[in-house]
């Protein structure tokens, strides 16, 4: 049935997913590990206060980066961190504007914004483009008209997040931007005021939350990582001795 | 003194419209004035260009431009520098395509570059694109008369050039330019043409390098960039050349930004400002 | 009909489709390919299917200007008016449909493209400020790379390709790899959130 | 023909460019243009698709994909604040696909595909090569400590933590520096392509216009 030089692989995913229903279930038992300080989503609170201060919007873009495939645990993170922020805004009196360059995500936006403004909601809060470059050249333009006071970039980005952060910083926006895309991750860091790098945005919508159980799942996260140092030192190890560590694993 | 003071004011508020502004005039002048600005030359390139300096007049070279409009800034000007020292060397071409947009491309590029008296139909021909990429590569290079009409439907029989072509083997010398994944051209026309040259965006050369060790392929010029070089070859600059000397003044020109960043920020830190 | 309204469904939906896609990668059966696959055409046909939304939210975005006569309202009439004549164009002919997309719309969205170029080198003027000693590293890094593609630096110093690839093939892969685990790591985290129902992103 | 595309691409360009300088009415109209255009190819495309992988199919008999069709036409309830809650069906298949496939990848390809190069056969290779080897190591193991969450970044991690964050500032830096390189031969093309007549009468006239505009605006 398993396909046999995924067999090990296997093997180990099941031990990863069973690490993660354990860490959980401990949490919600009442015992939830601390996490340390993300500074990035800290200042996401702080970005917020500042558009109700300015009375300027707040725009919020995920990307081209669609639900399927590699590109789906980033955009739902940054969809996780829509629906906080807008709740956050609404709670506020800011008004959060979407810019959606893809369809699939219009729904889930629709349904946030309407759940976290309810009577407040205006469907311009959300824009569809159908491109990239129409994505682009909306951003460029619309953040240069409306000169928003912060700007948040979270989700599957690609060839567009160093034109989106260049411009917010132009329009003097304060911005929050993270990825998980290893060739964007370099301009989110070095253009935006806070960053998310990789997993960091991918825990954010647990660490926002502030569950138990969500943070269980972080928890298992860093034994994982830990299982991947100790699997790096054997192959380390096996060098030492002339021995490939993968003819003894069978990866 | 006040005036100076405001102008420096307005010009740091506005600093990025100075650095843009920068950036056209520097991407513009090499497009009017090529400056030839040196640059190194690689092994690989002078390869190329020696191998092409030794055909004679009249060999046949098949050149296939096998790359999609949007990525003619990576391969194109490097097209452009080999098709015209091939016709520089009054060699017979024949040009085919395994790509939809290649006979469009093949005809920019023999509309840019110089080719003196050479006549359609006995010097150069366009053939048109052969649908099925490598299974259209394999029938070409089992029978290349397999083409009935050329790009512009005029019956192969009656083109001049077509009559020395009977097999693959007439063929001397095989470019091909492609984007990313070189693979089939070379698996299918390795062995069959005594010397095959790529033209490759520089993000493919690790994929390239192994077939130039091996010995399949006989060179290859790395995107816009071997271009150029082969330009500096031939000391003839063209489109590659002024691209190259764009790519050097702009970078030069980011370079002096990020020194003048640093000190005018280190100056005002330490200022205590 | 209120168990429409439950928050589970969407939930077995959300599981059903994840052990499909997850476990059809390891599993080899016949019948596990084709559900497999069937899987994967459904999808691509709702993604499609949902181009529609987007459609709306366009157009009550920029029917509502129109009817508001919002400041810049004039400009959503050029909106509709090139959805319209690259749409009839598309049908009228193939080579209508050439011209106005390959010849026009095209080389005209690289001028859009190019402005990551011009943001990339603004943007550089400001991230390149050594303010830290990671500054300073990303500085330094990013110094010896422009050095390496602008073709000029390799006559006068010939080293500074060697030092170039030498920085990608090393330090800066060893943090690619520790961002890619983590990324996978993280990937596993989220989905493992979504199945359980804590992560509200579209359940509510 | 060729010549007015020419032109109209040039005229374009220009007008999209001139957001460079400021926010202008022509900036403003290139940018509608072409998210109307976008939009009218993107509808072209998917009718054209919905077409093969739907119409098509279904009238052959293939009646099953009535279900998926429901679930896609399921979304549009979104704009309803009465039925929102059934978007959320639709929204679950594709996002719950697209997390299996993620996450079916990602220990093979991302975990252990990334620790399986580590080996290295040191009676084969020089010095260099493991100098290089222990920098790919150590750089990859301290960036994975950065991501640790469930410890204060002290003592030793921290120090893991310092050197890891050091080593993806230096990649990240490496990457930004490569990529200006490619992304700068656009505008270069198009500095190519507006250099050549008829496009290259523009540019005195678009000069003219901003110098103008900067004289009128008064240096602000």
């Amino acid at each position: 049935m398993i396909k046999g030089e995924l067999a090990s692989t296997f093997v180990v995913l099941l031990v990863f997913i069973a690490l993660y229903l354990y860490c959980i279930y401990r949490a919600v038992r009442g015992k939830p590990p601390m996490i340390r300080k993300v500074p990035g989503l800290d200042a996401m609170e702080e970005a917020i206060g500042r558009a109700v201060e300015m009375g300027r919007p707040i725009y919020y873009s995920t990307g081209v980066g669609s639900l399927d495939g590699g590109d789906m645990p980033m955009t739902m993170a940054g969809m996780t961190l829509l629906g906080y922020s807008a709740s956050l805004a609404a709670s506020r009196g800011a008004e959060l504007r979407y810019i959606a360059a893809v369809p699939q995500l219009v729904p889930i936006a629709e349904d946030m914004l309407r759940t976290a403004y309810r009577d407040a909601y205006k469907p311009e809060q959300i824009t569809f483009v159908p491109s990239q470059v129409a994505l682009m050249s909306t951003i460029v333009g619309t953040y240069e008209r409306e000169k928003p006071a912060a700007n948040f970039l979270l989700g599957a980005l690609y060839w567009e997040t160093v034109v989106i952060a260049e411009a917010g910083a132009r329009a003097g926006a304060m911005q929050v931007g993270g990825t998980g895309r290893l060739y964007q991750v370099p301009f989110v860091v070095a253009l935006c005021d806070y960053s998310l790098i990789g997993e960091e945005l991918l825990a954010a919508g647990a660490y926002v939350s502030r569950e138990p159980s969500q943070l269980g799942s972080i928890l298992a996260s860093d034994i994982i990582r830990f299982i991947t140092i100790a699997l790096i030192i054997i192959y380390v190890i096996g060098s030492l001795f002339g021995v490939d560590a993968s003819t003894i694993l069978r990866f | 003194m006040s005036e100076k003071g405001g102008l420096i004011e307005v010009l740091g508020r506005n600093y990025r419209q100075v650095i843009w502004i920068g950036v056209l005039i520097l991407c513009f002048l090499p497009a009017f004035v090529p400056l030839g600005i040196p640059i190194s030359i690689d092994k690989l390139t002078i390869k190329a260009y020696k191998c092409i300096e030794e055909l004679e007049p009249g060999d046949l070279v098949l050149v296939s431009p096998d790359f999609t409009p949007g990525m003619w800034v990576e391969v194109g000007p490097a097209m452009n520098a080999i098709m015209q020292h091939l016709f520089m060397k009054k060699v017979r071409i024949v040009i085919v395509s395994f790509y939809i947009d290649g006979p469009v491309l093949a005809e920019k590029i023999l509309r840019e570059i110089d080719i003196g008296d050479a006549k359609y139909g006995v010097d150069y021909v366009n053939l048109g694109y052969l649908p099925g990429m490598e299974t259209a590569m394999a029938a070409f290079v089992e029978n290349p008369r397999r083409i009935e009409y050329d790009y512009y439907g005029t019956p192969v029989e009656e083109l001049e050039i077509m009559k020395d072509v009977k097999s693959i083997g007439d063929f001397k010398l095989y470019i091909f330019a492609c984007v990313t994944w070189p693979d089939p051209w070379i698996r299918q026309f390795s062995g069959k043409v005594p010397k095959i040259i790529t033209v490759i965006s520089p993000a493919a050369i690790s994929l390239v390098m192994p077939y130039v060790s091996g010995g399949q392929l006989y060179s290859m010029l790395p995107g816009t960039k071997g271009g150029a070089e082969y330009e500096a070859l031939m000391k003839r600059p063209g489109v590659a050349t002024s691209i190259m000397d764009a790519t050097s003044l702009c970078l030069t020109f980011v370079m002096l930004l990020v020194i003048v960043g640093n000190i005018s920020y280190w100056r005002k830190r330490l200022r205590g400002e | 009909m209120s168990w429409v309204r439950r928050r589970e469904i969407p939930l077995l939906i959300f599981a059903i489709t994840f052990i499909i896609g997850c476990f059809g990668y390891y599993i080899e059966h016949p019948a596990m390919g084709k559900i497999y696959s069937t899987l994967f055409d459904w999808v691509l046909l709702m993604s499609n299917l949902a181009l529609g939304t987007g459609l709306i939210a366009m157009t009550l975005y920029h029917g509502k200007k129109i009817a508001k006569r919002e400041k810049g309202y004039e400009m959503s009439f050029v909106v509709f008016g090139a959805l319209i004549l690259m749409f009839v164009s598309c049908y009228a002919s193939p080579a209508s449909r050439e011209y106005l997309y390959a010849k026009i719309y095209t080389p005209a969205s690289i001028a859009i493209l190019c402005f990551t170029g011009f943001s990339e080198i603004s943007g550089l003027y400001r991230a390149f400020r050594v303010r830290s000693v990671e500054a300073f590293f990303l500085a330094l890094a990013g110094f010896i790379l422009l050095m390496h593609f602008a073709p000029v630096y390799g006559f006068f110093i010939p080293g500074v390709e060697k030092v170039a690839s030498w920085l990608l093939d090393n330090p800066a892969m060893g943090a690619s790899r520790g961002i890619v685990i983590g990324v996978a790591i993280g990937t596993i985290a989220i989905a493992i959130r979504v199945l359980l129902g804590y992560e509200k992103a579209y359940t509510g | 023909m060729e010549v007015i595309a020419s032109l109209i691409v040039a005229i374009l360009t220009l007008m999209a460019w001139s957001m460079l300088y400021r926010e202008t009415v022509f900036y403003r109209f290139v940018e509608h243009l072409i998210i109307g255009f976008s939009m009218g190819y993107t509808l072209y495309i998917t009718i054209d698709t919905l077409k093969k992988i739907w119409i098509s199919p279904m009238l052959a008999g293939n009646w099953i994909l009535i279900i998926p069709a429901i679930l896609g036409f399921l979304l549009y309830t979104s704009f309803s604040e009465r039925y929102r809650y059934l978007s959320r069906w639709g929204i679950a298949a594709i996002a719950g696909s697209g997390a299996g496939f993620a996450v079916g990848r990602a220990v093979p390809v991302q975990i252990i595909g990334q620790i399986k190069p580590f080996f290295l056969n040191l009676r084969e290779v020089g010095a260099p090569a493991i100098i290089n080897w222990l920098v790919v190591i150590i750089t990859t193991v301290t960036t994975l400590a950065y991501f640790t969450f469930t410890r204060e970044h002290k003592g030793a991690l921290g120090w893991a933590a310092k050197i890891g964050r050091w080593s993806m500032m230096a990649a990240f830096g490496a990457t930004f520096g490569a990529t200006i390189g490619c992304d700068l031969l656009y505008i270069i093309e198009r500095c190519i392509f507006l250099h050549k007549a008829p496009q290259v009468y523009l540019l005195p006239i678009a000069i003219i216009v901003i110098v103008v505009d900067i004289l009128r605006r008064g240096g602000k």
